[in-house]
């Protein structure tokens, strides 16, 4: 598995404590859900959105290796 | 077929209304125009519980949010019979009383120019992967919610 | 009671961008407000036969314009939350490109602002007694019928 | 009967002439029509407003001796 980074926007740069962290690739969206909700509990709280590739993605959808992912709280913009 | 790079909205800092004065002085040369359409988003300094709200400090996943703009602007320009739209979004701080967002539609006709701004502030809203910080007067901070 | 004299809405001429500026920027300390509309008229260029028009020649009853835009605006703010309005209207030669109409509404949301703006160009095309002369490149004009 | 001011505006001020006639009071307005349409037959062909003190009149309106009166086409401002 390669690693990749992902991107955290907004509340969840404090409640992840960075902006970006580097994984392995989970395989798919519900996976990486699974090892974000383990490695932050708080996050299974927290309303969020994953993009792969500037894409809304889907639960099951598959994370190619190399994919840029973001997980982004509600858009509080304007 | 080439793909078509975004329009990069944002811009540091406050939309000064010099900025907005020129573009409006742009406009003058294309004379098929009729009305024009402006929306400005200014920060508020809201009261939440003890604090005062001094600064939103602005961040955004840029790049899909300006795929996400382009996409929003070709469906405005495919609904609405315009000849211009100019959308800047601020990026990190805007002090209360600045501008942090500046829509600007054109069109031969009002109708078009003013059904395309509100939309395209709506959109903004809700489409665009942005987030605002609000900055606390003594020190302290909340993430803007959008209503 | 005093009756309230009416604003001037009237300008001579066009309305410079810079105007637009200053106004703008002379909301910065009315921090409650969140959202500015703002509606800007342009003279277009139109074809009518073999004739394009090169500017409009504004007129007005003004005495009356003034008291029915009196009655608009206290429409307007009754029927919206709104922290201000300001409204601009040419008199005499304004050149196509340039700008005969500033309607600039401010509100602590948006959705008021908006709704306001765009009433109040309605209104003002409706209900002020003002009369455009479309004047022509060569020579000769017409009246304008606001459609 | 006073003599008065009756201001026209847009295309009247073509087919009148003139922004501002003289005329003595004619009563109503319904009266001060016919008195128009008489001097400047076209007028009945255009149609027009026509306002008493700012305010617009009704047929058969009364006319005071120094009122403000105006015919006023249909409206192209903005």
């Amino acid at each position: 598995m390669k690693q990749m980074d992902i991107l955290f926007f907004g509340q969840l740069t404090d409640l992840v404590g960075a902006g970006t962290i580097q994984i392995e690739n989970p395989g798919t969206v519900d996976q990486l859900k699974k090892l974000l909700f383990e490695k932050y509990p708080a996050m299974t709280n927290t309303s969020f959105t994953i993009a792969i590739n500037n894409k809304l993605a889907v639960a099951d959808e598959e994370i190619t290796d190399g994919a840029t992912i973001a997980c982004m709280p509600p858009f509080s913009g304007g | 077929m080439e793909k078509k790079v975004p329009k990069n909205i944002f811009r540091e800092g406050p939309i000064a209304p010099a900025f907005i004065a020129d573009s409006i002085a742009k406009h003058a040369t294309q004379t098929g125009i009729g009305g024009h359409s402006i929306f400005l988003g200014q920060v508020r300094a809201d009261q939440i519980d003890s604090h005062t709200v001094k600064a939103i400090d602005y961040s955004s996943h840029q790049e899909m949010a300006l795929e996400k703009m382009h996409v929003i602007r070709e469906e405005l320009f495919a609904k609405y019979d315009l000849t211009c739209m100019h959308v800047y979004h601020s990026l990190g701080m805007v002090r209360t009383g600045e501008i942090c967002l500046f829509v600007f539609t054109s069109a031969k006709h009002r109708a078009a120019a003013i059904s395309a701004s509100s939309e395209c502030v709506e959109r903004i809203k809700t489409e665009l992967p942005v987030w605002g910080k609000e900055i606390f007067e003594q020190d302290g901070y909340q993430w803007k919610i959008n209503s």
